[in-house]
């Protein structure tokens, strides 16, 4: 909890300072939209490592963290970057090498977990999973469960329903909370306090960022208070939620950030080609992510050219006719 | 006869099992353009939704993701995952949401698996994980599934179950406690299949055109009934013209 | 469930249509504000009787339906009207004359109950309420709840953690879900579908509205779908929960409509007054009431003068230095 | 010495027990009084917020409900109940949230009745009930509770438990299963008291100018230890300033 009026902060120093090696991690977005990628990217920079993560859909964030050897553990619903990668390339080798560790939830079943972390309740049911190996099979041991105090002693309980009858629901699945030690989240807009308005669909982002110790939010704006406060149904997360709020334009990129720009196809499609090869894949490591010194640097490599084809339509929010082959 | 691909036939195939008043769930892909087509062809006051918690978009270009910022322009509202699972889950909206998905294998019960090939532990091959799929199996009315028509894909058993279908039988989603509803069709470049009534084993519905049950049943790793199939129609002019002009006139989907 | 594209249809029709003697009800809205007056105000002339009533802090809705005599059980949180009736007076004296059968929770228990209703689950837990009566004394006793198959068996239920030590919370109370016949509320704007945008704070209506197996909105303004779908981050309810739009300026009069109009005082402290007493009470309820063949005719005895006093500033939503003495 | 009123005292004395970050519950009338002074006087980082869901409503004008559409604002989140109590059984933000509560009878474990006098099922006198009470008092971190000094009101068992105190002593929130935090203060028209920290027995800590310890007890339907209490310091010119001239200048409060 961080009460000061004026949160902003350069995001080296917040992910110096939230972000740590064996620290449980949550980020935003859903597969090509909204991830966190400034803040990926800086998190493979410091080099931390060992991070137990969860995501719901999250694609390109996730790959990226998984490719660069930043983690250790994974719970997960989906690991895909929608067209340009059905599955995650560097997860999929992770996985089938037993690189990391991973557990396998569905969506709404991540999306619970993050809601009861936020809600200050120990567990959500829902009828998801019956009879699924979603439930037989847990990624995680019983006994690594017993031995780690941040890891509840079960992946998931079915108890049947304590009201009998009623809801007509006989069994229900209970899904433990994510109570992680921080979540990044990308948004359109925050003011210097940490109130944060996103526009378009909000995926689980507010029950992400509300389940965390630590909230980190960038954003493409920073906008004033006044201008938050004039629309406040539109605003999701207030400030006492927030810890760090860094302003970082593009900060999705090379995902898409709804009204102020597109996924770019040429880089999300060079990346998967780069992620099947691990000699490529270190080269792209070293020229993009470590070669670079900030996210600006990444920016100024793809150049105006390509960030101008990406650039959101004011009618759309997308970049209508873009070329996304 | 007209000219038309296969994976245009087999988008067709599923717009028309799509009534009138059914919420549409959909991802992407062909999925998405058979909830499209049908808003044009069958069910006009159909509604497409998607995980991500857009309600009723508008699709003015072709989506490459459900969290595309193209599922965000113009909708009735936009939601949040919570919003959009629950809205599957109710007992009042839910029995009314036809799911369209797909799957790596497929049993006769219409279990799907879209987590691992071999051991979950030590897989041979990784997929992206269930997404929405599981919930969406486990909630909603009925369920639509697209494959493709392989021996390797439609298994005895699935290596895992990622989403339920029938589960292991007529009783199965009852005692496991899952709602109401299940598989209903499934639609393959060669074919389009049921589950009966009954039994609930997938059985041959209808052949694509130039297609015989033999070269369905010689590319399957399980027999079904084969006696209650009949020939797919062909798009019709009507059906292919919304496909190509109104739903992927890009032909990014569509190839 | 209704498919149609023109779901509108008058207040008359579609309070005949979904609400019944004996239905289970839900009405939305806050103490003094949006409340469905004009479609409570119907149900009363309709003489619809013996309703299962289900509230959060809903005020001056509940007690004018208890006043009237429509009301035979209540689940309530709070039955007040903020400074014009700490405790609803009518409410007040069905309680202490055992007029009505009342069942008490929290206003966070009701929220969950909608919720869980609209989630399509039989509970939600939480941990309000562990040690207190709520818990202890039901209003609806256990052979009333076993008779009857629209009740659950139980008012709640407590269990142990089934996580263990997860989320440092021993104890949880279960909630049970509320699927109630009909729920009505009262927003800013809808379009001929059903679409809804509620303007300021949507309370639990959002909830409640997808708890119900029929939805009726009555709304202040009938917009275009277009309009709606300009703003979509801003609109609450699909088409798809909605069976009956009812287009109805006022409809939450004299209980305020955030950027329409205010509560009116002279109203609520009048009722107040007559609600005290049984005959100023039954005069109130043939004049403003029986007395009148619709909202409009209400709205015709108040008056230009006192409607105008109320309308909303559009700077802040509210009628600016209104008598509220 | 400056004139001024019990309520105002009142007031000024919860402003004073709320401390900069506070998240700061609040109802109506002169706990929302308390919330806006201490922005003022003590805590000018506080966060007031309503159970409605509005978060850090500007408050141009006094709402009288907690629905009022005062409350909606100008603020920086206009979010919904399901949020507001979300927000107080959070194990991160709960903690920091401070709640002003009102209630009909209290004990001296600060357990507090708001739904009924007599037998709840044929109450003598019926209230309002919860609302988001027992809501509050159940999460946050420390609560504060005005009272009309009464003997009928400060009873050795309460009618009803419709908010939970400290229950029945040192172990009650823990055997009961609530989160830690409870009651902290009281606060009446004669007194202010606290809870002891080791036995959670309520003792005051403060009487006002021109009261004494007597008079206090005299008006309690219980004993309770007045031997660690001192004077409240009378309002300042500023805090007196702030009250009347930026939180309730219509006077629709105060009086």
């Amino acid at each position: 909890m961080n009460i000061s009026q004026d949160k902003t902060i350069s995001l080296p120093e917040a992910v110096t300072k939230f972000v740590f090696s064996g620290c449980h991690l949550s980020i935003g977005g859903f597969t090509a939209s909204r991830n966190p990628m400034a803040a990926v990217y800086e998190i493979i920079r410091q080099k931390i490592s060992n991070i137990h993560l969860y995501a719901h859909s999250n694609g390109q964030g996730v790959d990226e963290l998984i490719g660069a050897g930043c983690v250790s553990r994974l719970e997960i619903a989906y690991a895909g970057t929608g067209r340009f990668a059905p599955t995650c390339v560097r997860f999929k080798k992770a996985a089938q090498s037993g690189a990391i560790a991973i557990e396998d939830y569905s969506n709404y079943q991540m999306t619970l977990r993050f809601m009861a972390g936020a809600m200050g309740v120990p567990f959500l049911p829902t009828r998801s999973s019956l009879g699924t190996d979603i439930i037989e099979k847990w990624g995680f041991s019983r006994q690594m469960r017993s031995e780690d105090p941040r890891l509840p002693d079960q992946k998931l309980r079915v108890m049947d329903n304590p009201f009998g009858s009623w809801g007509d629901a006989p069994k229900l699945v209970l899904v433990p909370a994510i109570n992680c030690d921080v979540t990044i989240i990308h948004v359109q807009k925050a003011d210097l306090e940490g109130t944060v308005r996103m526009e378009g669909l909000s995926f689980s982002d507010v029950e992400q960022a509300k389940c965390a110790r630590h909230l980190i939010v960038t954003c493409e704006e920073l906008v004033s208070s006044d201008f938050l406060k004039a629309g406040p149904d539109q605003n999701q997360i207030p400030s006492f939620c927030v810890d760090a709020v860094v302003h970082i334009p593009y900060g999705a990129y090379p995902t898409a950030c709804y009204r102020y720009y597109d996924y770019d196809p040429a880089y999300l499609n060079a990346y998967r080609k780069n992620a099947e090869d691990d000699a490529l894949y270190n080269a792209y490591l070293e020229e993009f992510v470590y070669g670079v010194p900030d996210h600006q640097g990444l920016l100024n490599k793809i150049g105006n050219g390509r960030l101008n084809a990406i650039k959101a339509d004011p009618r759309t929010g997308y970049a209508v006719g873009l070329d996304r082959r | 006869m007209l000219d038309y691909m296969l994976k245009e036939l087999m988008t067709l195939a599923a717009a028309r099992k799509i009534k009138d008043g059914d919420i549409v769930f959909c991802g992407t892909g062909i999925s998405m353009l058979a909830a499209m087509a049908a808003k044009h062809i069958c069910a006009p006051n159909s509604v497409i939704f998607f995980e991500t918690g857009a309600i009723d978009s508008l699709l003015e270009e072709v989506p490459l993701a459900v969290a595309d910022s193209r599922v965000m322009f113009w909708t009735s509202v936009n939601g949040n995952l919570a919003d959009a699972f629950a809205t599957m889950q109710s007992r009042i909206t839910g029995p009314h949401v036809v799911g369209i998905m797909g799957a790596a294998q497929i049993d006769k019960f219409g279990n799907l698996n879209s987590t691992a090939i071999g051991d979950y532990f030590k897989p041979k091959v990784r997929f992206s994980g269930s997404g929405g799929a599981c919930d969406v199996a486990s909630f909603v009315g009925r369920t639509i599934t697209f494959m493709q028509h392989e021996k390797r894909k439609f298994v005895p058993k699935v290596d895992y179950i990622t989403s339920p279908g029938w589960l292991d039988g007529p009783d199965g989603r009852k005692k496991a406690g899952l709602p109401d509803g299940g598989p209903e069709s499934v639609i393959t470049n060669m074919a389009t299949m049921g589950f009966d009534d009954i039994t609930r084993e997938m059985y041959l519905t209808g052949f694509f055109p130039g297609i015989t049950p033999q070269q369905i049943l010689d590319n399957m790793g399980f027999d079904i009934d084969v006696s209650r199939a009949t020939e797919v129609a062909p798009p019709t002019n009507f059906e292919l013209k919304i496909l190509r002009e109104k739903c992927d006139p890009q032909r990014l989907i569509l190839g």
